[in-house]
């Protein structure tokens, strides 16, 4: 039942094409969710885990039909499908309301982004950005901006809308070692404060320094 | 037909389809009602549970769900009916019937299909029910006999020879006999094990019952004891078993490593004083207001306070104590209260004022016994609700009453113990009232009185559970009040109590109860309310499940009650 | 995160059970369980222990950490030691609730156990403020806490990680002064 | 009500932000290094047409940023009495029983936007800011972490907006593990939206 499923450039860069059971895309999808709720940024989207993983509720619905009435493991199957949705849902409703709130600073981020670099926008997560975006800006212009003096009509929203806060402080946990992080930037009271993480140690610290650590799963937020 | 092995035939056929329970409105139906809906949850079995005051409201719930469901179980309601005749249900609905009501109907008893009843292996239990032959010849034999009698008359007259003569005259023979026995079959109405009892086998049988479901059987059998349903032996045989239960459930904690955690229920066996919630309430409030002891002592005259004053001297309780909650008397006085009552009231002449009963306990707070749970459930179930919203009011009275049985600390059961005090003092001030002004008559067979509209409490009359409890109390402080000579003639007299049942369409309740001496509870009043009715054509409706309740207008009820008294003479 | 969360994840933990009834291997998504045979201890998630036992079909084995006397002597350990002491579960607090209140009667004293989980939490508590406190006072950028439980983060992480946000803005405002007052 | 960033630019990071709002609104006294032509009604003790160098006026922050900034210094600014040596005094002295709130809701936010515009105090205003709130965290966190039952308000008063804050997300952490751990996240409750929408409902069908 568990047939190896290739996922192509999910995690670590090494070997693009990657096989992984299906219990471990769930664990994937899992790291994923609470990364995302924990982060104050918005993460890298993980589409193709979601993807997988509504194949396989899909795929396991179709097994629970087949399968002849009254039996105690439909329950329990059915029991295990509803906490998948949930890791889904609150998953990506998590980074909707992210995007909600950065999607001007997030556009803006994406337009002056080199190619190579991937993208943190699902194509949908983009459409919704991109109208909530122009939604935004015409209710602004209709509302008030039209009957204001021309030369302050033009309002750059994504200067004025919040951005995402990444000295916000998190707890994490660390998978892989990683010597030298750079805590605090070199002030004139105190030298540069480096730090190592050794693998299983949990620490408390600014977001920003291990941000692509979170990224490529060498540390896990907690 | 009689299901033998309740795991397969019943529960194991229902689990995989839509089920509809309906549930009579009494302490013991609805105790079974929580026992299967426990057992429904382990299996996910999907149910639809409809209260059902009376026949009526059974046939008219049963026409609104039969499309959607294929099998229904009744609680406490349609034994001894003929559901098959006045449901007329489609083949492929089947009924699983477990109802303590006696006698059984001898349709539903020997049906093969759609009708499966649910009774207690126990041989007098089975013996009761008239064998087969005796009533249903094969019909293959007669049949034709008998539809030719009426179509071919005329061309059978020559052939009077000797084998149709002697057919016809055995045949005439043995429906006589059929008659007979039927009459003395369905003469009286008792009550057999109940319905709490039989789920709880259930569960037992799938080894799924824990201790709140064993709570639920101890209250169900409770009911029927309180209520006079039955008689202390079949009581004290039901407590035998639910003590293997207690036990198994239950073990002392004799090894205090296992001790079981505080906030799950533990139950423990008692002989406990026959005081109604003395727990809940004072002692002496209890005194006056239990069957027994009001009795006893006539707490309606002031001779009999002061024997009451007195009584407690005796034991040394000071007045103060005994007015106060029961909770809040010293705790010496409360712990050997028990041993107390029991030296003191032989003197007294009180007999069996103790009485095997369990008592469960829940966390740090009182214990409750299982007759408080029957009062304070039979209290919520017949809570007065205003008459606009009549459907509304039976429904929330349902919920609540199966709420407060949910946990054995449920706030709701807070709720019905006070409305039960309410109810036990509406009782004690009509008894009083009844016997002070001499209202309860001798009509001859049997002993008679009538609750007019003007009394206080009148709307209390109307439910049956109510009128059923203040009947008994009634004609045990009537038989108690008269001198020794009339003592002895009125012990063996049933009583019969009307009182108004729905002021607007002008009908009253009437309810019949057994002789006082008579320990077997067997009523007769159900089959002497039929003929009665039929004999004087009186507009009478026998809707409910009890056959000794019936309804009837007002005008009728003076010559239903002359036919009642030729009739029992 | 809310605490319903940390125990929606504390579910994944493995418990041992013994099941009143058959049942072939069980080949979920996250991975497969049983064979179940009656009466024959098999390993579960948390979730599918609680499920089946809310159904009445299966008798919960305490994990051998979730007993008297090695809670007391961790108790003594906490009290003892001026760090966190290491627990035997990340999600302790999530997993022994979740035992206690759905297993109740399959946990020898389970009284005693809940009032002693709840010492040591109180106890941890006010070891992890004083911490705090400290690495306030010393301005630090980072901290390690290793032995520190899912829940107990879950509980200090709003007050404490937006304290900490507040204080670093006002140390680069201290900074930013100082790089100005130095440039004039 | 999550607390907003500033950066460190000094800039009024959220634009959005009511506090923020709020905050600049609250007056400093400055005076003009620079004539002002057709703005004397500004000054409201005088009538004439424009303002001379050398008026003394209380400007509102958000105006004070932008004349006062290093590059133009129309405007010279002091600080009003909470950040001036006398008060930090008072809070280097015993910093958490100063009841800020009454010395300006904002405190720290409009202290850290004061030190945005050099002023010769700026350094030991800096300082002690962040001495203030290292002095009071500990209160704070003790008051918000365990359940006090009658009402918090009183515990409240000495906060400023800030510390308010925190102290809330103390409370609301503590009460969700409480009920948690009484089982009552258990309980499906239904969302008032939906009883509200049902409600209504009902009064139209009667």
């Amino acid at each position: 039942m568990d047939d190896l499923l290739n996922v192509s450039g999910v995690s670590n860069d090494d070997s693009d094409e990657e096989h992984l059971t299906a219990a471990q895309v769930l664990e994937k999808l899992e790291q994923a969710w609470m990364n995302e709720r924990l982060s104050p940024n918005l993460m890298e989207c993980k589409s193709q885990i979601v993807e997988i993983m509504l194949e396989q509720i899909e795929e396991m619905e179709a097994n629970i039909q087949r399968a002849q009435k009254g039996d105690l493991k439909i329950s329990l199957h059915r029991l295990e499908l509803d906490r998948i949705r949930y890791v889904v849902s609150s998953y990506l409703r998590c980074r909707l309301e992210k995007i909600e709130k950065f999607a001007p600073i997030l556009l803006e981020r994406e337009k002056s982004k080199s190619d190579d670099e991937p993208s943190k926008l699902s194509p949908e997560e983009f459409a919704f950005a991109k109208e909530l975006v122009g939604n935004v800006d015409n209710h602004f212009k209709s509302s008030a901006l039209k009957h204001m003096p021309r030369n302050l009509q033009n309002i750059a929203l994504h200067e004025i809308t919040s951005r995402p806060n990444l000295d916000h402080y998190v707890f994490l946990r660390v998978h892989q070692r990683e010597e030298g992080v750079i805590v605090d930037p070199e002030t004139d009271d105190h030298a540069e404060d480096r730090v190592d993480l050794e693998v299983g140690a949990q620490h408390l610290m600014r977001y920003q320094p291990i941000e692509q650590l979170v990224e490529n799963g060498a540390v896990s937020l907690i | 037909m009689l299901i033998t092995d309740p795991v397969n035939d019943f529960f194991n056929k229902v689990k995989h389809e839509r089920v509809l329970v309906m549930v009579a409105l009494d302490v013991d139906a609805l105790c079974a009602c929580k026992i299967l809906q426990a057992l429904f949850k382990c299996d996910h079995v999907q149910y639809t549970l409809v209260p059902v005051i009376n026949k009526s409201q059974l046939i008219k719930e049963f026409e609104e769900h039969k499309e959607q469901y294929k099998h229904i179980v009744l609680l406490n309601c349609g034994g001894n009916i003929d559901l098959l005749h006045i449901l007329d249900p489609s083949e492929d609905i089947s009924f699983y019937v477990i109802d303590s009501h006696r006698p059984i109907d001898l349709v539903n008893f020997f049906c093969e299909q759609q009708i499966y009843m649910l009774l207690k292996h126990d041989e007098d239990e089975i013996a009761a029910i008239p064998d087969y032959d005796s009533i249903y010849r094969d019909y293959d034999s007669d049949d034709e006999d008998s539809e030719n009698d009426e179509t071919e008359q005329v061309s059978k007259r020559h052939r009077f020879d000797e084998a149709t003569l002697e057919k016809r005259r055995e045949r005439k023979k043995w429906e006589e006999k059929r008659k007979e026995i039927i009459f003395d079959y369905e003469e009286f109405s008792f009550y057999g094990p109940s319905a709490a009892m039989l789920v709880y086998e259930l569960a037992w049988k799938m080894s799924k019952d824990n201790n709140d479901q064993l709570w639920w059987a101890i209250t169900g059998v409770a009911d029927q004891f309180q209520n006079k349903k039955i008689g202390r032996d079949k009581y004290v045989s039901s407590v035998l078993e639910l003590q293997g239960h207690m036990s198994r459930l239950n073990h002392r904690d004799e090894d205090d490593d296992n001790t079981k955690s505080v906030n799950s229920v533990k139950i423990s066996f008692e002989h406990d004083l026959d005081l109604a919630l003395y727990r809940h309430w004072s002692l002496f409030e209890s005194l006056c207001h239990s069957l027994p002891t009001a009795s006893a002592f006539k707490v309606w005259t002031n001779m009999g306070i002061k024997r009451l004053h007195q009584f407690l001297a005796e034991m040394g309780l000071p007045l103060t104590q005994c007015k106060q909650n029961y909770s809040f008397m010293e705790t010496k006085m409360r712990d050997n209260l028990q041993s107390l009552v029991e030296e003191s009231a032989e003197k007294f002449g009180l007999r069996n004022i103790k009485y095997q009963s369990f008592s469960a306990q829940c966390g740090y707070n009182h214990r409750l016994c299982a007759s408080d749970a029957v009062y304070s459930v039979g209290a919520l179930l017949e809570k007065l609700y205003s008459k606009d919203s009549q459907a509304a009011g039976e429904n929330s009275n349902f919920v609540d009453s199966l709420d407060s049985l949910s946990r054995v600390t449920a706030p709701k059961m807070q709720d019905g113990l006070e409305l039960a005090k309410l109810q036990l003092q509406a009782i004690k001030s009509s008894v009083s009232s009844f016997i002070d002004i001499g209202q309860i008559l001798s009509y001859g067979p049997f002993l008679y009185t009538a609750v007019r509209e003007g009394m206080p409490d009148y709307k209390y009359f109307g439910k049956p559970i109510f009128l059923n409890l203040f009947s008994h109390f009634l004609l045990n402080s009537y038989v108690r009040s008269l001198n020794k000579t009339k003592r002895e003639r009125a012990k063996n007299l049933p009583l019969v109590i009307c009182a108004p049942f729905n002021v607007d369409d002008g009908t009253t309740i009437i309810i019949g109860i057994p002789p006082l001496a008579d320990e077997s509870r067997k009523n007769l009043f159900g089959n002497a309310f039929l003929h009665a009715a039929e004999r004087t054509k009186s507009r009478t409706s026998h809707e409910s499940f009890d056959s000794s309740i019936i309804t009837l207008k007002n005008e009728d009820l003076s010559k239903f009650l002359d036919a009642l008294i030729t009739i029992m003479s | 995160m809310e605490p319903g969360d940390v125990e929606f994840i504390a579910e994944k933990e493995l418990v041992k059970i013994v099941p009143n009834f058959a049942l072939g291997k069980i080949y979920f998504i996250s991975g497969d369980v049983g064979p179940f045979s009656p009466g024959l201890p098999v390993d579960v998630p948390l979730w599918l222990a609680i499920a089946i036992k809310q159904r009445q079909k299966c008798r919960v084995h305490p994990p051998e950490w979730l007993d008297v006397d090695k809670i007391e002597t961790m108790k003594d350990d906490e009290i003892a030691s001026e760090f966190f002491t290491e627990l035997p579960n990340p999600h302790f607090c999530e997993v022994a609730q979740l035992l206690l209140t759905h297993a109740t009667d399959n946990i020898p004293n389970a009284d005693l156990l809940r009032t002693l989980i709840k010492d040591i939490w109180d106890i941890r508590a006010a070891k992890l403020r004083s911490n705090i406190d400290k690495f306030v006072k010393l301005q630090a950028g980072h901290a390690r806490l290793d032995n520190l439980s899912q829940m107990e983060i879950n509980t200090i992480r709003p007050f404490l990680t937006a304290s900490l946000d507040h204080m670093y803005q006002l140390r680069i405002s201290q900074s930013y002064t100082e790089r100005n007052m130095s440039t004039q | 009500m999550d607390v907003s960033h500033k950066s460190s630019s000094g800039m009024l990071q959220d634009y959005m932000s009511i506090d923020d709002i709020l905050m600049s609104s609250e007056r400093l006294p400055s005076v003009f290094l620079v004539p002002v032509k057709g703005l004397g009604f500004l000054d409201a003790s005088t009538n004439k047409k424009d303002i001379a160098v050398g008026t003394k006026m209380d400007l509102p922050l958000w105006l004070v940023l932008s004349l006062a900034h290093p590059r133009k210094k129309f405007i010279s600014f002091d600080y009003t009495k909470p950040y001036k040596g006398t008060y930090r005094e008072i809070l280097k002295a015993d910093a958490s029983v100063v009841d800020l709130h009454k010395i300006g809701p904002f405190f720290y936010a409009f202290g850290q936007q004061l030190l945005t515009l050099n002023h010769n105090e700026s350094l030991q205003m800096a300082k002690c800011l962040v001495l203030t709130f290292m002095e009071r965290f500990r209160k704070i966190m003790d008051w918000s972490v365990n359940a006090y039952e009658h009402d918090n308000s009183e515990r409240q008063e000495k906060l400023d907006e800030v510390e308010r804050n925190l102290f809330k997300l103390g409370q609301k952490s503590l009460q969700s593990f409480q009920q948690w751990e009484m089982g009552e996240s258990r309980k499906l409750s239904s969302s008032e939206l939906v009883s509200r929408h049902r409600k209504r409902k009902r009064d139209m069908s009667e």
